[in-house]
């Protein structure tokens, strides 16, 4: 039998601290282990890069990355010994090129393997919906005819009971952790982000763990004024932490633009096999953490900077307040 | 409405005795009525750090006062976040990030099923229609755990047989965990004007577990419509606190719309 | 075989009129046809409640009302003689009590009757997300073992071809028309909203056609500021209504707050039957529009006015512009 | 770089052809590269209203500029709406809402079905790997037609048989239609720089409807890599205007991002 109720008058707080606030190393230590599945989410704007880099970094191994579109983070995994497997819809450098590291190990050039799981991107969201939703799987029509479904056995499919006719299912993704970048939150976790949205709501809810790196920390009050705003709730989040410039060379909408030129460069170079660990050891390996990155980088960032396009303010008023209305309290 | 010690009104007793049970509890979801008050009244005095989460997507509300509904705009302005409906049950109910949800019914059945549907005649002609499941089923199904608050203690609301079993504890068919299931372990805690009954894992069924000061373990079991077992370390409800009456009358909900 | 290819130069606009603006009475009566399924949603909030006395004043019969959370419009559209069937989660007057006028019907205690088709909140969720994704059905993990099931054949059920398990599955659902009301819209129909959102967004992508009743018609530049804010686009839209108090008695965030006494006494005074035909006559069939409803109402009204609360403003700054970066031109 | 009549690229009349086929089209779905330009021409010349959608969420966009990428921040910054993928690629895709998808690959075949996932060798060990579908899956299946650029005319990239299926057109085996099946009509239109193949339904294959300038119905046959039928009424494509040419040079792409 569960024990009685509870003794009246005993004030416990034995919830997880509110203050979620962490560095990026402690995080990432904390919450990504050799072996993890990570998700490593951002469509071409909001990209955890920095955390990406801070996992090279700690040299974690064995990882199975989980991103619906590649950028060059893909080949700065696959070169530091990180990435074992690669749970994808897109292996391009987002629309910059080729991966060449990830060319040279699924082409067989390469002592790496690489684990390839491979959908599109419909397919990986539905798999995120369904490990967001606690959903077994998730309908989805299409994949049907393709080769796609030869090669993946997991693309199987269901009888629709009311029609009778077969439909694909994609089975639940969830994450052992995953990390997504947004514009800010508040220290117990509350996210807020706008401009392109991709999956980052979804994949945090389907993470067993959340990291997400904010280019601010605000104040609680910033965050509760607009809770629209607010994409993933402090109550899934595990770590959040500070990290301006956090998502180059991808943007982040009101602080600074892609660098089209690095996409362009890195698809160039990285033909040169040589290149890919000599960019690590000078951008990664040899620097403390993505401070001294930015620090590196300087004038690139400074030509990304936006010019102001304010959002305008909406009105959450409700009823009068307390005072007005007679007596009362703050609750909470 | 009767009063017990200190004078202590049937509602005033339910809402102090669900906010004791939320000690050690992290995300509550909150009906209307006692459950809304009830979380008030633990944020106060229990556990100021409860993260509640409201059927209309509101998440981590901070109200000036006590909502008048759980869609009372109150709950939004200042509130940390608002989810869409897809969201709320798709990936905050379903996606078991519930760790209690409070429901009502008209009807329990020793195992935890209500019914919240009907009363008397059949579904195509009840006697007595009453709102259906809302978002019970789901509650039901995958917060960690449910207590169920019935304000009206009789053979006709703790029944021997649902008239209809509108909301299926996951205990009833041991169908818990899987894939495809439920995933919560369902009512852990029945809360009544005349004591608190808990989910016995060994039996299988809901049993007594404290009885509320004025009544008698006779008097449960007589007005109880199953066999009522009684726990061998069964205790008298500890009164409420000065302190907790006070909160409740004088700064909750002193217009007693909920203590009606 | 298709046509062959366009003529160079030839300037053609054949997309539908992008002003969608549209009186109450012409958006109803063009779009609400007798034996419609018309869903009308809004979770306590953003009600379209004045689009529903519309269809009482049009006497629009043999409908199908799809609304998860009923309240007294249910009642109404009742007695009116509108509604022949109902689906939906929750048959009370929100919180306030019985919706007596439905439950005369459903008791058989009247003459009228009700096609009734019953889910939970859940099951009504799924069913407008399906219906808006274009799929058959959605799966939902709940249902099993109650007997809801056991008196709605539309709760089926497939197996989960990854675990071998069976799994609860309920049908799209596509109204033939949806109904929601919102804070504010631009004239080609941008919808922006925010407070409680419920199912505003899944039931408009879910019906075939949409109408949209708003406190204000706002500047294209208003909704532009905010693109995030947009939960309906402007594409999936067949009529804009400005209708300022369109939710009344139920609240819209920023404008007015719910009127609670007006949800108690309606579950009062709608136990005498002969009370519902009253209230119609003199609140909607006497009244030739919800301008002077609200103008009967004025007092009620003006005591659920609500005082500011700003959300502040972000920024969707984007790299510099044109004539900064160098020569280029606006291109839309 | 071959260029035709007027010096006009092989990138040029790729962008005007794919322009002058948005006439009377709505909503169109732009990809990356050829179809932003050709979408920002037609807007400039011939659809004013069009209302386009990026993969990025971003529906209803004004840049101010030709956007570097689907996800460039432009794009958002006065937008009329961003939706989240579960939302792009449910409601908008899969719920059948886009007219016109466009589509990229390395190879098509006669069915219009294409390839971008890899070129020799096999899916365990491809000669070359490339992206794969990307959101082309989808897009293909409920779109309610789809233009497919290539930008290369050859044996290799139009071919009989693909290396990989990574995006089958609904023609391909009939089964358009149904719920549970895809919603769209698959490729109506294929652009390439030698002309324009067109979807002839009644012989379930891509036909070539008009040849561009300076090439042949024979060299167009002869280049392609299946028996290719060829229309009753095949004309030779029209001139680039020369308001087109001067908005796609001085205006849309000065610097030739696209047009390289």
């Amino acid at each position: 039998m569960i024990g009685g109720p509870a003794r009246a008058g005993r004030a416990v707080d034995s919830r997880r601290p509110r203050d979620k606030v962490s560095t990026l190393p402690d995080a990432i230590a904390r919450y990504v282990r050799p072996g993890s599945r990570v998700a490593l989410e951002g469509f071409g704007h909001l990209v955890p890069m920095a955390a990406a880099h801070e996992i090279i970094r700690q040299r974690i191994a064995d990882l199975t990355i989980c991103r619906m579109s590649c950028d060059m983070m893909i080949d700065q995994l696959l070169a530091a010994g990180c990435l074992r497997g690669l749970i994808t819809s897109f292996l391009g450098n987002s629309s910059g090129g080729s991966l060449h590291e990830l060319r040279r190990a699924l082409e067989g050039r390469s002592t790496v393997k690489v684990e390839l799981q491979e959908f599109s991107h419909g397919g990986m969201i539905a798999r995120y919906i369904a490990g967001a939703a606690g959903l077994p799987f998730y309908p989805i029509r299409s994949y049907d005819d393709g080769d796609l479904r030869q090669v993946n056995p997991l693309i199987a499919s269901v009888t629709d009971p009311f029609s009778g006719d077969e439909i694909c299912v994609v089975p639940a993704l969830r994450p052992d952790v995953s990390v997504v970048h947004a514009q800010r939150a508040d220290r117990a976790g509350n996210v807020q982000a706008w401009g392109i949205l991709g999956v980052q709501q979804e994949v945090a809810f389907a993470g067993k763990a959340v990291i997400v790196t904010v280019e601010e920390i605000v104040d609680d009050a910033v965050i509760r004024a607009d809770p629209n705003r607010t994409i993933i709730p402090a109550q899934i989040v595990s770590a959040v932490v500070p990290c301006p410039g956090g998502a180059y060379p991808c943007s982040v909408q009101g602080f600074y633009d892609r660098d089209d030129a690095f996409f362009r460069r890195w698809s160039e170079n990285a033909r040169d096999e040589q290149a890919v660990p000599k960019w690590l050891r000078d951008n990664v390996y040899e620097l403390p953490d993505h401070a001294a990155y930015l620090q590196r980088i300087g004038a690139a960032l400074d030509r990304l900077r936006v010019v102001p396009a304010p959002s305008g303010s909406v009105d959450y008023g409700s009823r009068q307040p307390v005072s007005a209305a007679g007596p009362g309290l703050v609750v909470s | 409405m009767s009063t017990g010690a200190r004078g202590v009104t049937d509602a005033e007793r339910l809402v102090i005795a669900a906010a004791r049970l939320l000690v050690g509890r992290r995300t509550v979801f909150a009906g209307h009525g006692v459950p809304t008050l009830a979380i008030s009244l633990a944020q106060r005095l229990y556990e100021p750090g409860l993260e509640i989460v409201y059927e209309s997507g509101v998440v981590g509300p901070h109200p000036d006062r006590v909502p008048t509904s759980i869609s009372d705009s109150l709950l939004v302005t200042g509130a940390e976040c608002v989810v869409g409906m897809p969201q709320l049950f798709g990936y905050l109910i379903q996606g078991s990030r519930i760790d209690v949800g409070f429901l009502g019914a008209a009807q329990i059945d020793r195992q935890g099923n209500l019914n919240s549907t009907l009363i008397g005649g059949d579904y195509q002609q009840p006697q007595t229609r009453l709102p259906g499941s809302g978002g019970a089923i789901e509650v039901m199904a995958h917060a960690r755990e449910v207590f169920v608050v019935i304000r009206m203690h009789s053979p006709r609301s703790l029944v021997s047989h649902l008239d209809f079993c509108t909301t299926p504890s996951p205990a009833r068919a041991g169908k818990q965990g899987g894939s495809t299931q439920a995933s919560g372990r369902g009512v852990s805690t029945l809360i009544t004007p005349k004591g608190t009954l808990r989910w016995a894992a060994d039996r299988g069924e809901l049993i007594l577990t404290a009885v509320a000061r004025g009544t008698t373990v006779d008097d449960v079991v007589a007005t109880t419509g199953w066999p009522l077992a009684v726990a061998g370390d069964i205790v008298e409800d500890p009164l409420p606190t000065v302190e907790e009456l006070r909160i409740l009358r004088e700064e909750l909900d002193p217009e007693r719309i909920y203590l009606r």
